[in-house]
């Protein structure tokens, strides 16, 4: 299945800013089913991480008070075009998904 | 027509050495306590070992006056702070008012943006950890009751 | 539940000064419906109540509750209720008349308020 | 007079009546717009397909924050693979629209002069796939919005363009949208040029009403509050249901006669859909 993450970079200099949009439902658990009435179970991203050419550039850790079909906006320096942008999250119930950006 | 630039997905295959980097050099747990906090200043507690935090005029906090939808509510942070460690965000009378927690490794910028949730009317703090100590600032941000919406 | 009671206000803050649309809150007889409601009373009463609403249907004219209001009072006369069975019935009869009658005026009433 | 002279009152008579009926719907849609230019001065013309942000400047500004990167990119990511995706039968949806379905929105409703009725992109969608031998789709479902929002992007700057062909029943149907849209209904006894014409900018609790002009440019929409997107019809729904009306199915044909009328007092302003509202 493709990727439901999507990144934009745009390069200044050395400097890459980085924005990055992904879908998921960020459940706080708290909330009622409108159709039966049921609570619907807590399900959120807990960490986000941001690798540029495999070194560490970001880790975001979340609650369920971050907005569903989460959005982030970083920058960081030391960047070039050609670098290898990589995203990931996990969730609370051990899903995961990630995706590759080449820096340009 | 103008169709966005495509952002070019590589399979995911190639990924999995990268993750098993250990996490030690990644950066700290995700903090469970911290999270699960009912009160701000146990959150602080738990996440920095104080509840204190500086007020500093070095932090810029944007958030709107009034939230159009408290679902999704545009915060960001910028700070002119020297060798930042971390950036969190803490909406004061949220259920859970520790929202998100940015670890910022040396290269990257403190400055970030994201969207979070708010339930009601509440003080909005960013709280900067820097190797020198804790700095926050405040906003208000007021969350109304919607009408039919879109 | 939360929209309803924004749409109230917001019916109050627009339609000062103009009569809004007569709320099916009493319902001649409720008072005096003796507790001796008869299962036949009831079901006569669902069955005009029903006419009702789809005659308002046929208007394009129906109103949001008036079905659940029939459901209900079904369910009760089910349960044996049939006092309430009534009472439902006849606020959704109202309610159906009511739509109609909105949609009778509106026939014409529409013109005065296009964009000239 | 001469049969000669007859003749030609005959026809100038008959051009006359004809453009009366014609010029109708356009002296509509200009007293339409002059009615917003003239109650919100300030706001320029092309603004109002931006539909509330175009008149509350403090939503505005968190709204353009949420466009910056909006959520609805992956309905159009989405709704390119299906559009990509031939049928089974071998041809494909860009076979069924003009121009191969690309950069079409702003045409869209049009009357059908073989079907007599109004036919909008998501009823042409799945006219299309019937077609071809194809089940349709449900129209809440997210295959067409997914479509729609696709169709929308590649319309994205052309200015709406909808037609009212010289036959009664194409008027007919837009006097029908216009009905509706003027009528009031439902407990709560509102039309929807109460909250969209005559109280547009007003409060309604926190929130202000948006004004009708430009309305249909910038669905389908993605709804924040409900973390998808929906369709105009589905968003028309929602407005029934909030003055305690019964609403309408999507796609039937009190909701395709209001987008045809609603659409064409839009006409000339720009398509801007998707769009991502609260």
């Amino acid at each position: 299945m493709a990727s439901k993450i999507k990144v934009k970079v745009k390069l200044n200099g050395d400097v890459a800013e980085v924005k990055s949009l992904m879908l998921h439902p960020m459940e706080t658990g708290s909330r009622k089913d409108p159709d039966l009435g049921a609570t619907i179970p807590a399900h959120y991203i807990t960490e986000l991480t941001f690798l540029n050419n495999g070194q560490n550039v970001m880790t975001v850790h979340c609650s369920t008070a971050v907005s569903r079909d989460p959005y982030f906006s970083f920058s960081f320096s030391g960047a070039k075009a050609g670098d290898t942008l990589a995203v990931r999250w996990v969730d609370n119930l051990g899903e995961t998904d990630s995706v590759e950006t080449v820096l340009g | 027509m103008h169709l966005s630039r495509r952002i070019f997905l590589h399979g995911s295959v190639a990924l999995a050495a990268l993750w098993a980097v250990p996490r030690a050099l990644l950066a700290s747990a995700w903090p469970s306590k911290a999270f699960a906090a009912s009160a701000a200043s146990e959150a602080m507690t738990e996440l920095f070992g104080t509840d204190q935090a500086t007020p500093s005029s070095a932090i810029s906090l944007t958030a709107p006056e009034i939230a159009e939808n408290g679902a999704v509510v545009p915060v960001s942070v910028e700070t002119t702070l020297q060798n930042v460690q971390s950036v969190s965000i803490v909406v004061e009378k949220n259920p859970r008012p520790l929202a998100i927690s940015f670890e910022i490794p040396a290269g990257t910028l403190p400055e970030m943006a994201c969207r979070i949730k708010m339930g009601e009317t509440s003080q909005v703090t960013a709280v900067v950890k820097t190797d020198s100590g804790l700095f926050s600032a405040s906003k208000e941000v007021k969350v109304t009751i919607g009408g039919c919406g879109g | 539940m939360k929209m309803r009671a924004l749409c109230l206000l917001a019916a109050m803050a627009l339609m000062a000064g103009q009569a809004p649309a007569a709320s099916a809150q009493e319902s001649p007889g409720e008072a005096e419906a003796a507790a001796s409601v008869t299962a036949e009373a009831a079901a006569d009463a669902i069955s005009r109540a029903e006419a009702a609403r789809r005659l308002a249907a046929e208007h394009r004219a129906e109103w949001l509750e008036t079905a659940g209001l029939i459901e209900q009072a079904r369910e009760s006369a089910a349960l044996g209720d049939y006092e309430k069975a009534m009472a439902l019935a006849e606020e959704a009869r109202q309610q159906g008349e009511l739509a109609v009658a909105q949609a009778e005026r509106e026939a014409e009433a529409w013109q005065r308020r296009v964009v000239r | 007079m001469s049969s000669a002279a007859h003749r030609i009152a005959a026809v100038c008579l008959a051009a006359t009546l004809s453009l009366a009926a014609r010029a109708d719907p356009e002296q509509d849609r200009e007293a339409f717009r002059a009615y917003f230019l003239k109650r919100f001065p300030d706001v320029p013309v092309e603004e109002y397909v931006n539909g509330i942000y175009a008149i509350d400047p403090e939503a505005r500004a968190q709204w353009q924050d949420i466009e910056d990167f909006p959520p609805y990119e992956f309905a159009v990511e989405e709704g390119e693979a299906l559009f990509g995706q031939p049928f089974a039968n071998g041809r494909s949806y860009a076979d069924c629209f003009d121009n191969g379905g690309v950069g079409v929105r702003q045409l869209y409703p049009r009357f059908d002069l073989q079907r007599g009725e109004v036919v909008t992109l998501e009823l042409a969608l799945n006219l299309c796939r019937i077609g071809n031998g194809e089940q349709p789709y449900p129209y809440e479902g997210d295959e067409l919005v997914a479509l729609s929002a696709y169709m929308a992007w590649t319309s994205r700057g052309q200015a709406i363009a909808v037609e009212i062909p010289d036959d009664p029943r194409a008027l007919a149907a837009y006097e029908d949208g216009k009905r509706f849209y003027y009528s009031k209904r439902g407990q709560l006894n509102f039309a929807c040029s109460d909250c969209h014409v005559t109280s547009a900018g007003a409060w309604v609790r926190a929130d202000h009403l948006s004004a009708s002009l430009g309305h249909p440019s910038h669905f389908p929409v993605y709804r924040s509050k409900l973390g998808k997107m929906i369709s105009l019809h589905s968003r028309f729904y929602g407005c029934v249901r909030d003055v305690g009306a019964q609403p309408f199915d999507e796609q039937s044909e009190a909701y395709r006669n209001l987008e045809y009328f609603l659409t064409y007092m839009s006409n000339g302003l720009e398509v801007n859909g998707p769009g991502a509202r609260k």
